[in-house]
């Protein structure tokens, strides 16, 4: 299935569920769940999308000094992060989301990093998701050496399902062409080390257009490294977990890294700071709006019957809900103490920061600003 | 004379480059069709053409690497550093190629790259987003560093930086894109090089470049009404530094205080504070004292004006600095 | 009691690190069979193994990109690096990554990274080979920085750089690794980040650390001849800097010169001149003066004494001093 | 020749001339030049040999700080230098001895960075050679921004043979992990830029055999960034000059960047300084000895007759001559004013460099040394 014969066959889109929300075979692949774990998908599509419409509105209020949206690229986190076992790590950038919301990360606790109260409050190592990394491709490298990690740890191919444990790596078209990537790619597969390079190919690096990241269809990248690439239909979130599970499966049993390609489209602004009516034209978004990755499930269920109306509508009232909660978490979010930086910095903290800390404390109190102690209290 | 934002003085200078030498090229992430995330490079692509003003992979230091080798060809690329945290990537190839290539060819190779940063903080913006990486570059040999704070400067320092045959860290205070000024093309610009004393006083001399220019100037004011006088210069150059008006006006006030958003350990304040007491030991009064980022990265946005020295921090130093 | 040389020492503390903590591996370029360049890993990977002393891809962005994750793993990576001017493609990673995933993690992440660097020159060795890069990571908020400079000190410090849990940039001084002391496994070491008086003075304070505190101490001893009395202090420590012993020092003598082989502008003499000054401001004779390497790349080996500071030119700082 | 089939028919070594002195057919590259040329390789392999053995003794006898030896890679060498014309332009590593000798570069000059009198003094730009470079992977990067500059200058596929122009970038196995590197291949590809991409695989990075690198043939890594590699036998000079030549045509003619490995051995230690015996076995080095890259050339050239004894004679007489120069020479280089280090830092000096520079020459002169005017005459 990952053997040389990918070198073409991996030519062709891997799809199992059509824009139109028809079941479709594929040679290779298929979805190991049932209808009940689509309905779940379901729920989690739209949870997610209404999380990213939520956020981007409380941007435009000016609640949040900036948003990186996944409109249209949930289907490619969802599946791929519900392919993921509570002992799997995830390393995402700063748009993973519906990873997040998968890795059981409180929603409001992505907004920190935007509204610039903190740069991630959840604990990395408790979640099994890393912090968003915002320099382009330096966490394909953190991702490569945690696989080493657990390659010493021995929870690699023991056959034991709740200890084998794979990584995956998040990752943009554009981030391809940083030095990094392609240096954790050969990292990993020298070290034949279990992590899954997970590409979501949204077409666009900002206003550049994935012609100039590459000229070949990205997953091929992985074959000149010597591992398999495969390129799947990231609006398919059957296909994405399907494709998603199996690599992370071989990564577990030892058998080394694969690059996974979701090719998918970002349908929103890069951020809420940019313009892309500069530099693309709306066809494409029109084009890709037909290929939703949330409306081919509903169609999918609905038609097959498998929910009925009141369970839709449940979901909807669900994720009003959760955009009520988030709004007004927001809302309350403290801004952090500027007392609090200075013992942030290192394990064991040193007597110049202990002393500009104190320097600086003196300085606010002297405008009645936070004294010391509240800091300390904290 | 038009009123012209900082950010527009750049787009300008640039524009005047490309027409006054076909060599002058113009590469970078997203600096074609989008004009630069800053809109720096606004239109240029268009007048220009691609061949000219290129968008490139998503690689610094593919970026700087191949600018040293189109520099061996003859051209004087201009490269855009999206934001001063992401110039990391590429400082292998600024400094062991860049900054050395001249000195190892023994002058048969020149490197006129123009590397441009925008700097800083106080946008609110994320992590990484508002760094001031001054110093690592001004440490290194080969290199020559700016920093403009006004849009005229910005107009005409990026035009003289080009048409320099070494290669410049041209840091440009993005906080301060937006600010506005006047104009006038025919006047004749400063050496790039110089400092410039922006505010005549005489009981504390105040040092700034980029973005705290317009502080020290503010705080400089607010000091007025209680009666100190304080004079500021613009250092615009940090290396070479340009120490004559630094060391007349310290020999005049016998106080100095240097300011910049860099922490302080090691920052350009430590350079200037070295040289100052050496050159005008027995004219001090007071030491001089230093304000900046604290020794600690850069933090959240929602408390980045306690990090960045403000009107009030530098006055604070003002008075510690009359005390002795 | 036996004498070992500066490689050994490190050799030895590297393996008792390995001995004491099984998290502990050893990364780098070279450093498996061969044992490094330097042959500082010796016999290393025979003993602990393919898993625990890692022969890497030539690629030190991944070797510090790698260490990383390890922590996340809860290893402490010591990467080495070949030579000091190889260290700059790695330098994204440590600055942006390994520096400040403390502080954006609020303390959740921990990198007990250990980056052992042989620094400086007089080894006669081709470009890249005898850089001085300390400055660009003391200005760096996160890291710490350490310099050894003696095998005693390079035994104790590694291995108490390796059992602390925050980033640290180990300079080892390449020029010294052949240098011999008596070590004696008993005794209590000095705290890792402290300083150290070497030789007792009253006169002139000077001011080391890595290869120039040898050199250091040979001019303190010609000056004796001339009557001269000089105190020697061994910083060891770069960032954080223990200046207590520092001021002590400057008080006591009113006199401090500060000698590197790394360029001037923005060496670690700047930070330590302007924080003397600072803080001993009425004690000074005269200005904290600087030896150090000249503003440009380092120079072809052949020149290379012309280029580092040596006992004539430390002598010949003293004497200014002095003379003020 | 370059197409696709190459992803399979690469796999195969590419071979004109056997270790035992027989020309053989490829059904893609033949050898375009006749006897006379190989007769001009002979000359040019035993030449820089011998030019490598002169300079190992001289770093022994302390005349050279260090030196980094090519023996074995003689034909990869003269085979790729032999391929390139006048207006061409390569960017060596360290260890370029040989093509520095066919782009006329006095082997003396070659001295000077090893014996530590300067870092290069030949003009790079009139020797269409750059300086050696010691920063692993650097000179791929310059030698694309390089070839960018040939396009916006109009040197490709004009169909001039004397204008058309292309750009060699020399880089060992060890490289090919280096971000640089692969970035260097990423701009190549999408700015179709005329560059070849030339890997002389010695398989050695110092201690490092090549399976640390890369766990599939190197040649292979182009196919995944959209453009052809290929493995060419490096002891076989008629081959590695088909190959190269082909791929420098292909770059003038403006079809872009080709890869070629050529599958050598390093024979030597890494450079003076270095201690193969630590780590690897001798019987690789026999191995290798019957693939000489000389002898199989002097085997042809004499079993056809195409020379006689009196022209081996002839060689190697000269080679002595070039080898007494070399160290005459050698022996006779200047140092280095040391205050001429002061004015080399910029194309236009600064004050802080000038009072450096004459604060250091007054010191100097204080114990008699170089007098400044003595500097600025130079
Ligand atoms: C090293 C670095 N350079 C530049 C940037 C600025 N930047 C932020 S996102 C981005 C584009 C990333 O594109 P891609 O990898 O496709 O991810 P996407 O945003 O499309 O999800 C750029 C250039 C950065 N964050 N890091
Ligand atoms: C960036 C960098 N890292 C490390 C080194 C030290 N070093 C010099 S040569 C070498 C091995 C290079 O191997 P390879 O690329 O195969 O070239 P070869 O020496 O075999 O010709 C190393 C690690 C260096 N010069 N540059
Ligand atoms: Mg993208
Ligand atoms: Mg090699």
């Amino acid at each position: 299935m990952f053997g040389p014969g990918q070198e073409h066959g991996g030519a062709d889109l891997i799809q199992l569920l059509t824009p139109e929300g028809e079941r479709v075979e594929h040679p290779d692949f298929s979805f190991g769940l049932g209808d009940d774990a689509i309905v779940g998908f379901y729920r989690d599509l739209v949870m997610t999308r209404r999380i990213d419409t939520e956020a981007t509105a409380l941007q435009r209020q000016g609640e949040l000094g900036i948003w990186a949206s996944l409109l249209g690229q949930e289907a490619a986190q969802i599946g791929s992060g519900r392919a993921l076992r509570d002992q799997d790590f995830a390393f995402p950038t700063y748009r993973e989301h519906g990873v997040a919301w998968c890795r059981d990360i409180d929603p409001l606790q992505l907004l920190g990093l935007f509204r610039g109260v903190d740069q991630g409050s959840w604990d990395p190592l408790e979640a099994g998701f890393n912090l968003y990394t915002i320099v382009i491709g330096a966490q394909t490298l953190h991702a490569t050496g945690y696989a080493m990690g657990l390659q010493r740890d021995g929870v690699i191919g023991t056959g034991d399902p709740d200890r084998d444990t794979a990584v995956i790596a998040y990752f943009g078209d554009g981030a391809t062409s940083q030095g990094d990537v392609n240096e954790a790619f050969i990292w990993a597969s020298v070290f034949n080390a279990p992590v899954v390079f997970f590409c979501q190919n949204n077409q666009w690096a900002i206003s550049e257009p994935i012609e100039r990241q590459s000229k070949i269809p990205l997953y091929q990248r992985a074959l000149g490294f010597g591992f398999p690439g495969l390129r799947v239909d990231g609006n398919d979130v059957l296909a994405v977990h399907a494709v998603t599970d199996a690599a992370l499966q071989r990564a577990r049993e030892g058998s080394g890294p694969t690059f996974v390609e979701a090719y998918t489209y970002r349908m929103g602004a890069h951020t809420t700071s940019d313009d892309p009516t500069r530099y693309r034209v709306t066809s494409d978004l029109e084009h890709w709006k037909l290929k939703d990755p949330i409306e081919r499930v509903r169609a999918y269920l609905s038609r097959g019957g498998v929910v009925d109306d009141d369970y839709f509508h449940g979901i909807e009232a669900e994720a009003d809900e959760l955009a009520a909660r988030l709004r007004k978490g927001c809302l309350e979010m403290p801004d952090p103490n500027p007392l609090d930086i200075f013992d942030q910095v290192y394990e064991e903290t040193t007597p110049e920061l202990r002393e500009q800390r104190d320097g600086f404390a003196a300085y606010l109190a002297s405008f009645g600003g936070p004294a010391l102690q509240e800091a300390d209290a904290q | 004379m038009t009123a012209i934002t900082l950010a527009k003085g750049v787009t300008m200078g640039l524009r005047a480059a490309m027409e006054a030498d076909p060599k002058v090229i113009i590469m970078g992430e997203d600096v074609g069709k989008l004009g630069g995330v800053f809109r720096v490079t606004d239109g240029l692509q268009k007048d220009f053409g691609e061949d000219r003003v290129i968008d490139t992979p998503l690689s610094e230091s593919g970026i700087l690497g191949t600018a040293v080798g189109l520099c061996m060809r003859g051209y004087r690329p201009v490269c855009e550093i999206q934001f001063d945290g992401f110039v990391y990537p590429a400082y292998d190839q600024i400094v062991s190629q860049v900054a050395k290539l001249h000195f190892r060819s023994q002058g048969r190779l020149t490197m006129p790259i123009v590397i441009r940063i925008p700097f800083g903080g106080g946008i609110g913006a994320v992590e990484h987003h508002s760094e001031s990486p001054e110093a690592y570059f001004a440490h290194t040999a080969g290199l020559k560093v700016v920093a403009c704070s006004n849009p005229v400067d910005a107009y005409w320092m990026i035009q003289q930086a080009i048409a320099a045959d070494d290669p410049i860290v041209f840091f440009e205070p993005k906080r301060r894109y937006w600010e506005k000024a006047e104009l006038d093309e025919q006047t004749v610009p400063d050496p790039l090089f110089s400092s410039r004393v922006v505010r005549e006083g005489s009981d504390v001399t105040v040092l700034a470049y980029g973005p705290m220019v317009k502080t020290a100037v503010q705080a400089a004011a607010a000091a007025a009404e209680d009666g100190q006088s304080i004079e500021v210069i613009d250092l615009r150059t940090l290396s070479p530094l340009d120490m004559v008006p630094v060391h007349e006006s310290a020999k005049k006030t016998g106080r100095v205080v240097v300011v910049h958003e860099a922490p302080v350990t090691l920052g350009l304040g430590s350079e200037i504070a070295a040289r100052v007491t050496e050159e005008c030991f027995y004219s001090l009064e007071a030491p001089v004292l230093r304000v900046g980022g604290f020794d600690t990265p850069y933090p959240p946005s929602r408390i980045e004006e306690d990090y960045l020295p403000d009107l009030d921090r530098v006055l604070d130093a003002v008075d510690r600095s009359l005390a002795y």
